[in-house]
């Protein structure tokens, strides 16, 4: 009840702040928090790294093994994404099976890498309706402080970028760079009033009305979109939306990447 | 969307603009509702769009189950989208996989955008859609009939939620896509509107579109939803004609 | 609580009404409800129908793909029949795993067309001990208003009268129908004192004092029986009720047929 | 049920109509029973019958988890009927199976005929059947263990509940048939009696039966009852003359 | 409420009667109470056994079926122990998925059998890489009044020691005892006060301060331990309980292998 | 443990002592703690010993999920030890396996006998394992981790719990095994120690040890425990001089 009563004064708080362009944190509204990546955090991974977007971390590890391809794509590699939001990275997360939310942030940032032809799966392919690569990008949050799926898909983006073809472990000849053609990323934002956001902290996303996510490529494609949460946005929202999208994802893309 | 080492594309648009089952671009493909089709539920319609056939049902307001997910100051609004096993072509394995998980995530969060849920404090609202037979835009029929079953049910709302699906196929943008043009297609991006405000509840997408693209895409999605929005209406004023013999026209 | 005491109130009455020979909704002791069935409802499965009893309507969709036969039938094709009581269908079902009540009725009505040998499981067979049909009835519940089993047993035996064997689709040859050999239907039967009345409502369900199910076929034989929730019936109950369900089915046998 | 594929069928009935264990076709295998064959349990029992080994236990009249199950005016009856891993020939993979929840639910609703659970308003009454070593019958062998169990309680009861299975095999009518009889007989029926009314309060049945045989068939089922009747309260009138060590005999 | 009064008044008197070396069954520190096995318990398995310790009562079958040996160990075959608490055994366990205290009494007879090397493996090799024999070892717990672990441990011991590796069922040759190579068996203590106590009650169990188990060979060696429950041992503590158990796994091992 | 049929032993120690990366049988592999890592957590440390790399957090005193764990007379303690799908060569289907929930249930226990749990009636002390590198003593690290991160979390304890593992390679009793050593080793023996009274609250041990090397493991790993202490109560004095600022340090 208390706490109840807590998040209901703060989310008023945000909201009157937002009227006047301002954020609880002092960043204005087309801010991200700082954003860092390090590449080859999970060294027992074929590609990893930690993305911190302010105070949430995020670990991505990914693994590639020698697998079956799927009926109906024989030629192609698996590719399979998973977000643990697992208890430890936040109060409000329980054991258990995976919850809706998780299985929410999981399917966004799958769709962004895979919408977004980040990876060749052509390439993966061995022998065709026999055995393939699968890669397995595992998103591991550590610490929510808000806006998982935009530091999960920097994450994830980064341990792709970075990541091995364990060939060698497989007797499948020598190790290469994992053939990575693309460079999606995502940029979430909030809606407070009138007000929409970029990057909400964990107060934001819960005082908000409306979650706007835009994933973009290095080509000025938008690949992928997710509404979420409570709210309405117009179809002018969403382009100007789009715009601010393409201007954060080629920052994204920078930090992904090292360049 | 294309999948990678998939046997062979069929051509999706005639030269002269066309669509393989004979559509225009901007063209929906026919649409039936029966609201009241159902004996036990508290609200229900059936929707038969092009070769999709989903059933929804609205139960409450009720008490909540399990009892720690109640809110003291409003309703709850749980959506729970199924697929049966037989209604795609490789049978599906009955039980909650991930994507219907999702769908029912982004179903509910737009449906308790409009409604008065304060009003209901302590209680919760639950929408069942059951997908019978499926052929590409499952979740957008399934707003449309959960809809028609809140008005059934005498749920209060802002306004009703008409949903369709606008996508990408050979380059051009096209509205209300069917199974071969969703699997073949570059782009699809299911969306639901108020009509109202003229607001999105709910969109996702996936594919490639350039911002000039997802301009135009959005303006043809709300013009269906208009469209749409006018068949639903409808279905309502039918129910209360009729009365409730509706149900027996299910399927017939 | 005053739903309780509504049912009980309820139950009384129809157990009053039951010792005078009269039903809730006018019926006499062996009349069904309406019924009536519509096959090939749900066209992506490879047989299908609506089947109706009053209130109550289920689907069911008939899917026929190749597999594996079990090691020690090798010679045999695979049949699995599954129910689904979703909580679509009424207020008392709750989304989860399923309740014994949706594994009874799955198992019951699998009972009648296993034991029933409604499928010549032998024409299933493709490869001895390495490839056979595998036949999946699935049994969707849309409006429970009683008697499930029946209704499900009905809209069963109406979609496998209807099916394809879809062999073009997996490149084994030409499309065919699928081969039927027995008709074999449940009727289903409640105690309500000392009235024992066919094609229960849901209300003199929660009213009854035990339910009974006989599944017979064409051939004058009963293939399955079973005896569900509280309540008892004597051997000359049973042997009087085998009588009426063999007019039933007979009965239900053409509306399936549609002979 | 005879199986289609199987390899091959055996000889069921001799030409002088002998069973393939010597047993004529009204005739049970052994039955052993021990009352309080287990120390934690409220009260229990032992079943060994033919190739069968049968645990059963009961405890209660207790609280009831989970607590929503709870019933204001009546005990709930709750039976787990469940085989060990090892109970069978092929090895079974732990935990509950949908043939184990049905069968459960029946006997469930067996002994909710039979007990006064109005006496015991808010409570559970738990039955417990594990099965050691399975060969045919299992289930009846359960409910006469439970039912032995039950009164090792003090639960009231109308009266026991003797079980058990009639069948068809090689044209003929046989009582409690073991399991070859059971893979290659004709039908298979088993049932639960209560001995003062005459009444079955548990019946199932596959295979193929006229209404004649069917008729037979339950007249010698209830005939089987009433000798296993005789078996069951023997055991109980010999637990409370050998007092509390029955448990060591079990197995012995 | 009343229950823990109980338990409480229960545990203080145990832990009193200890500090002058005495238990509540009048059994001395380093007595067990009586012990006696049944090998051949559940013909259906391959090998089984009834083991009794006190009240407590275990089943263990072992079933031996053909399999694919585990990729890292191409020439070995699988062992795979699984304990149930059923709740036929004990007021105390509820139907479900198994609680971390069967979860941990499994891993812990698994560990003995393991570790231990009772089963010669590589004998259960069939052909390298391809086929092997899986040894499944399922304990069944029917009268739970303490010491589980101790009781499981000597059924399985027995049930191996008395197994048969069925051949001709599966067609490879004729049956053959397993090979059973060496002799762990398990001894548990648990702390009262300052007195260590064998073989735990279940009362002794509850009022414990720290339960520790022991598994040793006829070698003399130390194969296994596990302590657990809350409490603590010192190293002083845990040699000379290494000793206790030497001696009480000798007559252990007499007693599963009838020697 | 040595797997029956595994490819080939590596030799594990030289004939001058020295093991596969150059230490000495009593010597630890390097071991860095950082207190206070995470934002959210009411504490939390990060561990980085050899090539493991493992973050713990605690959250609590707080309301007890499910509420019928709840005790009357203390708080409870709740620990999940996982590992996540990266950590290991072999991916880890995520979701707690076997292994996981009873490493969980000990940790839990060991926890239990040193926090001052009856200060806390009705509420549950839930402390969170997560394993991102794992390579050999992982559940020690995550002990450690559990420890620090309990203090950071001003949760009353009798002491800290330094945790380690003896082994035995090649005939020889060496402290703090790394994943060949485990592999290929003749025993392992995770343990967690009490400092001050000098008890363990933790021990496991599987292998082959005679009495003999069984005690003079027990006295090298409460050594190594002593010397991890030290590492453990300097990351704490360092949390406080530095600040919240830990948090930037992990991975860095």
């Amino acid at each position: 009840m208390s706490n109840e009563v807590t998040a209901e004064i703060l989310g008023t708080h945000i909201l009157e702040l937002a009227r006047t362009g301002r954020r609880l944190d002092g960043r204005g509204i087309d801010d991200y928090r700082p954003v860092s990546v390090e590449p080859g955090f999970a060294a027992a991974a074929d590609g990893s790294a930690l993305a911190r977007i302010g105070a949430t971390a995020v670990v991505c590890g990914v693994k590639l093994e020698p697998g079956k391809p799927f009926p109906d794509t024989p030629n192609a590699g698996v590719l399979t994404t998973n977000a643990e939001l697992v208890p430890l990275s936040n109060a409000m997360f329980e054991p258990g099976p995976p919850h809706p939310r998780a299985i929410e942030v999981s399917r966004v940032i799958d769709r962004a890498i895979r919408a977004g032809e980040a990876i060749d799966l052509a390439k993966l392919c061995v022998t065709p309706g026999e055995k393939t690569w699968v890669c397995y990008v595992d998103v591991h949050v550590i610490d929510h402080s808000g806006n998982l799926i935009d530091a999960g898909s920097l994450a994830a983006l980064t341990a792709l970028t970075h990541a091995t073809l364990p060939s060698k472990r497989f007797s499948l000849g020598d190790d290469s760079p994992l053939a990575v053609q693309h460079y999606p990323v995502e940029t979430t934002f909030c809606r407070l009033g009138d007000a929409i956001v970029v990057d909400p902290s964990l107060d934001e996303e819960l005082a908000c009305q409306g979650r706007l996510t835009i994933a973009t490529d290095e080509a000025g494609n938008v690949v992928a979109m997710q509404k979420g949460l409570v709210g309405a946005f117009s179809p002018d929202d969403i382009k100007s939306l789009a715009d601010r999208a393409f201007r954060h994802g080629d920052r994204m893309r920078k930090i992904a990447t090292g360049a | 969307m294309g999948s990678v080492g998939a046997k062979e594309v069929p051509v999706l648009l005639s030269p002269d603009g066309k669509r393989i089952d004979g559509r225009r671009l901007d063209e929906l493909r026919p649409l039936k509702i029966v609201a009241g089709a159902l004996h036990q539920a508290d609200g229900s319609a059936f929707v038969e769009w092009g070769a999709n056939k989903v059933m929804a049902a609205v139960y409450g307001p009720r008490e909540v189950h399990p009892r720690h997910l109640q809110q003291n100051n409003k309703a709850i609004v749980q959506c729970k989208y199924n697929m049966a096993a037989f209604s795609v072509d490789e049978r599906k394995r009955p039980g909650l996989d991930r994507r219907s998980q999702e769908i029912s995530k982004v179903i509910s969060e737009a449906f308790e955008s409009v409604i008065f849920v304060e009003e209901y404090p302590r209680t919760s609202i639950d929408i069942y859609i059951e997908v019978l037979q499926a052929n590409a835009g499952t979740r957008c029929a399934g707003v449309v009939a959960a809809s028609v079953a809140l008005a059934d049910a005498g749920i209060p709302m802002v306004d009703l939620l008409p949903s369709v699906a606008v996508g990408k196929i050979g380059g051009a943008i096209a509205l209300d896509l069917k199974k071969e043009e969703d699997n073949f297609g570059e782009a699809d991006m299911p969306m639901a509107l108020v009509p109202q405000s003229g607001r999105l509840v709910l969109l996702q997408m996936e594919g490639h579109m350039t911002a000039e693209e997802l301009g135009r895409s959005l303006d043809l999605g709300v013009q269906g939803c208009r469209s749409i929005y006018e068949v639903m209406k409808q279905a309502l004023r039918d129910r209360y004609q009729v009365g409730g013999g509706a149900a027996q026209e299910v399927g017939a």
